[in-house]
């Protein structure tokens, strides 16, 4: 098992190099995701959105979360990253990568990683919109 | 009393209209604190829906804070 | 809603510029899996492996699957490949990637794709072993 | 009596020791033909775990077959 590795990125980062970490002689199964930027949220036409985080807190807290879907579904490998910043439509906001021997762990850990990275990251998001107006946007509220 | 600081982030941070502030306060715990600084800056969210950190590391609310401790308010989280 | 296109490939694709196609202004969820082709099977040490396909039929229960999932999911976009031919351990054998506007539909389509392909399509895999043999696999015994 | 094309794959092409034959038969349904090749190669899938198609489209194992027709044998598949 490789130690997994969560990052804040500033700049965009490479998928395909990352995916390239998690490869493994026993590993029969990829599974990722990709949060985009989308255009609408909560039926407001969205233009651009900015992310803010805690770097240090954010980062110890995805280790754990990427740690714990490890032993929770056996996976192989587990590497992600989140985007802080602006961030234009289309965008990649996050990014979440597990390799395992099966598909049906695959797919578990990596929805598991998601789910409680949305919650646990102190990362936050403002939604500039065509309008002019900005709002701070909580998990509660409409979201990816 | 203690002196603590106190750092906001996103939404919080534009409320208050600072990053951060020495308080002198008279609590024990995060939650009192909390309570202490939404009076003073109007905050509405409850701690449930919140986090807070000590020191850069993520903390209970009912964790006693310290003298000369840094108390990070996060507000509701967005990620993703 | 573009429209889906499921392939069977004899060489590598690029992941890069498929996930590019299923890209939309209004998709925030984009989800991949991928089959790599892993060095044990029912713990026989595999050195590589050949896939058939019957071409025809695979590529239209492959696109008919795809369908399916747009409709069954509201998925925004759907793609897939299969390999056919000799592959290497750590080769991609098969990938699908979905986008949606949020994450659930996502992860739950492309879970979708990838047991119905497995299924469904006329695909055999003959798998060789270390010690000189072979053995033509069935979706019954170990797998992915 | 009418001339059916049986085709093989995979481990069915391995067993039959061929890819392709011109077969009569008297049989209606895919089926019976499937029990009949079964029967001349030695193949021992239950027509459960294997499908079948006539002129390269899917078919279910009770179509009626023509003179004329392909008939594929697919045998158990393993995608993925």
């Amino acid at each position: 098992m490789s130690s997994p590795v969560f990052k804040i990125a500033s700049e965009p980062m490479s998928i395909t190099s990352l995916n390239q970490e998690l490869r493994d002689e026993s590993a029969g199964a990829y599974a990722s995701f990709e949060g985009w930027v989308r255009n609408l949220n909560d039926s407001k036409v969205v233009i651009s959105l900015e992310y803010e985080a805690h770097t240090a807190v954010a980062t110890s807290e995805g280790e754990k979360i990427l740690v714990e879907a490890i032993e929770k579904f056996e996976l192989i490998a587990a590497r992600s990253f989140h985007r802080i910043g602006h961030l234009q439509i289309g965008d990649c906001a996050v990014w979440v990568g597990v390799s395992a021997m099966h598909r049906g762990p695959a797919f578990e850990g990596c929805r598991y990683i998601i789910d409680e990275l949305k919650h646990r990251l102190p990362i936050w998001k403002k939604e500039y919109y065509l309008n002019g107006n900005s709002s701070w946007i909580n998990c509660q509220t409409g979201n990816t | 009393m203690i002196q603590v600081t106190a750092k906001y982030f996103a939404v919080f941070r534009e409320q208050a209209g600072i990053e951060a502030e020495v308080l002198s306060t008279s609590v024990e715990t995060a939650r009192e604190f909390y309570a202490e600084v939404a009076i003073l800056h109007n905050f509405s969210d409850p701690v449930m829906n919140c986090k807070v950190a000590i020191n850069d590391e993520l903390a209970g609310w009912d964790s006693v804070i310290s003298e000369g401790d840094e108390v990070l308010f996060f507000p509701p989280v967005a990620g993703g």
